[in-house]
């Protein structure tokens, strides 16, 4: 298989947006989650959430119209849709660890069997070790996707038996969404449920670090 | 289309269960959900805990509530006003229970219920009868008491505007126990007056955002609990 | 010396409200407490507090013009003057617990010589018990006055060495306006800081249950 | 008359002293009052501790602050940044400390200081790094962590319009900390670009009501971070 096997970036946010409920309220972390924005399927509608206090932002402003105090997590310039709200950080958390949100999309570093999540530091002695809202979004939403190449730029699995990159959360994710494949955690461990077109279970759990059950066949 | 508006004041109270804890917003009169009480009697469920920070007065809305015997524990502050005799004797006479907690202690556990912090720690209470029971740690030089979070299968609050997300603005001190309550509900149920289209209302100015809300009954003309009362009312 | 000795309810109120700064934030309690509002000293402007979610409170409204959904604590309509703002029951405790108001007036049952407060019940066994928000007032405001009749409607002693009644919080009071005299809580006792008009030590000090220090000489 | 206006930025400031804990609002340049924290490096308090959620860009507003050597320790979230390179290279060479807190933990325990609430308890950060150190309790078979309330001498805030009493408005996304560091702070000082007559605010709308100001600085067109970044700039 080519380097171009599996999904690009956008068509990864894309499969993912499938799998949100209509009417669900959403938060999409840094990177590629925020792809997630530019795909929402047909008849659907959801409301995104920014920890920094917004509930119902829209994308980017049209160049020039945007205001630098108008910004998302990442801290870029996005709008405002209709029915909005604005509020303080106290306010937003409480949504976030009260449990309202429905789902979070994440990026990781790595994502363990047992769903334990690793996306902040890694642990290398001279980093800067900076957390932001993401420890808050694993412990208070109920159903969180990580948005993954499946393995790093040097080939190293990303999807690992146990992490060794400090954790954000242990046992948070709930399915994980690759180039290669779409992933469950499950009390048995990484349960894959589809491939990437063109790509087979052998490839995807070669590149995986640690055992990967088979699609179930329809009994 | 997001729309959380319900028909009826009937079917947004239809499957509160017996023995369901429900917050019912208001302060005194101010905020009370009164047709939303009324629904929820008419549906019937029972054995309920009931969370406000009175027991209502004469025999309409929350009283009414409490006379029909729905009532086995209130969570309050204060369960004795003006024109409330109908908790007071059920009280005394064992059939409903009641929990006293301070006002800002009940809105914090609120809170806190509604923001997934299971307990905090507080100074008041510490040294008097209601400390009983609760945990005291030192803080600073400062005794405190440990409070936990309250949450509940419903809450029933009122609004003065709503749009179709939910976003709810209230009216003066309306605002009370029920933006709090809002927060700690797994089901909200709000009676507005009016419902607008997302967009209408300043996103600088809610008071409640949607994500708390869950259906929405329009109540244009909401019965005032002390016209109610003055008039001899009872309901059923 | 008659019945009518001492202060009226309404000279009482208007006794505290001197000792209230400019600018103060205050809370004032049922009863008594609430004619304070209707004694600012010239040159001076309070800003009032009302638990139930409102900060510049102003006077009962004009015959007909009220809204029953613009009430005070005691639950009688107010009405709000320019500057007032609205908010809910978490963030006016947020103001009386954090420590943000400056001063509230309160009524009392009974206070001890070391200022515990009691003002909530009588303890007696068939009472309905409540508390409101008394509890969290006398936790979290600096500055807490007493106003109160000096003795119960049949001559016992409000101001005692311990509180029989159930506390509503220890060491509370500062300063105690009664219809015959105005007294500090010291690390002493009970400190006589002024008597009312035509009333003497002696009166007063035998109508409080516990020792009454009477007024510094000034040296 | 009730008036917390204060003549200028430099008079806001004067009695910051050395050792002092600032809570600086902001998140990221959103809200980030910039004049104030200029006024605080003219100054020349040092020895600070200073909570933020970042630890500011370029080498303006909070990295001017840092780079003059005047915070000894840092309290936030996010001490990494786009254009941030005046803390790391301080943190590494051991100048400036670091406390490291998730953001809505962060939220919360300023939340709480401001509200009388020396300590609570959260699910974050269990099962983490940074658990260590902190008591771990169990709730309802979940385990939590017991967080402190965070308090401040004082808080140095940006909002878009104030009242005479000090009750503010903000912009936008710009609301974030601010309105939580308000409410935390010994002497709360904020920025705005416009001062009106009490009144002149829907009370329904106002996000900080005044009891939480103690003084306001009019400064009506504030410099925006990313521009002066852009231009290279630095202060002094």
């Amino acid at each position: 298989m080519s380097d171009t096997v599996g999904l690009t970036r956008d068509e990864m946010a894309e499969r993912a947006a499938l799998d949100i409920p209509n009417g669900a309220y959403v938060n999409l972390g840094i990177g590629i989650p925020e792809l997630v924005a530019r795909h929402v399927p047909e008849g659907r509608e959801f409301i995104y959430h920014t920890e920094n206090g917004l509930l119902g932002m829209g994308p980017s402003p049209a160049p020039g119209e945007g205001d630098p105090e108008l910004i998302n997590a990442g801290k870029r310039q996005v709008t405002a849709l209709p029915g909005a709200a604005y509020f303080h950080h106290a306010d937003s958390f409480v949504m976030i660890r009260g449990g309202h949100l429905d789902l979070c999309v994440l990026g990781a570093l790595q994502v363990s069997q047992r769903g334990d999540l690793a996306n902040w530091s890694t642990g290398a002695p001279d980093a800067i070790p900076a957390v932001g809202g993401a420890m808050d979004l694993v412990a208070g939403v109920d159903t969180i996707f990580v948005i993954t190449q499946h393995t790093t730029r040097d080939g190293q699995p990303k999807l690992v038996e146990e992490c060794t990159y400090p954790l954000t959360g242990p046992a948070a994710v709930d399915r994980i969404y690759t180039d290669l494949a779409v992933i469950d955690i499950t009390p048995d461990g990484f349960q894959l449920v589809e491939l990437s077109p063109g790509v087979d279970y052998d490839y995807v759990a070669e590149r995986t670090g640690a055992p990967l059950i088979p699609i179930r066949s329809t009994p | 289309m997001i729309d959380k508006r319900t028909a009826s004041p009937a079917e947004a109270v239809a499957d509160v269960s017996d023995g369901a804890t429900v917050m019912i917003g208001g302060f005194g009169e101010a905020g009370s959900p009164i047709e939303l009480i009324h629904a929820l009697i008419d549906q019937g469920a029972t054995d309920l805990t009931v969370v406000n920070n009175n027991t209502g007065s004469g025999e309409v809305g929350l009283a009414a509530l409490i006379k029909a015997g729905r009532v086995s524990k209130m969570i309050c502050s204060y369960p004795r006003t003006a024109n409330s005799t109908v908790f007071p004797e059920l009280y005394r006479s064992g059939r409903t229970a009641l929990e006293l907690v301070p006002q800002g202690t009940l809105a914090e556990r609120i809170r806190a219920g509604g923001a997934g912090i299971p307990a905090f720690y507080t100074a008041t209470s510490v040294g008097t009868p209601l400390e009983e029971g609760k945990e005291r740690r030192t803080f600073h030089d400062r005794d405190y008491v440990l409070e936990l979070g309250l949450t509940a299968d419903f809450a029933l609050i009122k609004c003065r505007v709503a749009d179709r997300h939910g976003n709810l603005l209230y009216n003066k001190t309306a605002r009370n126990f029920s933006a709090v309550m809002a927060t700690a509900a797994r089901t909200t149920v709000v009676q507005t007056k009016e419902v607008v289209e997302p967009g209408a209302l300043d996103p600088e100015a809610i008071v409640t955002p949607g994500i708390f809300v869950h259906r929405i009954v329009t109540v244009p003309d909401p019965a005032h609990e002390s016209v109610l009362v003055a008039e001899g009312g009872s309901y059923p």
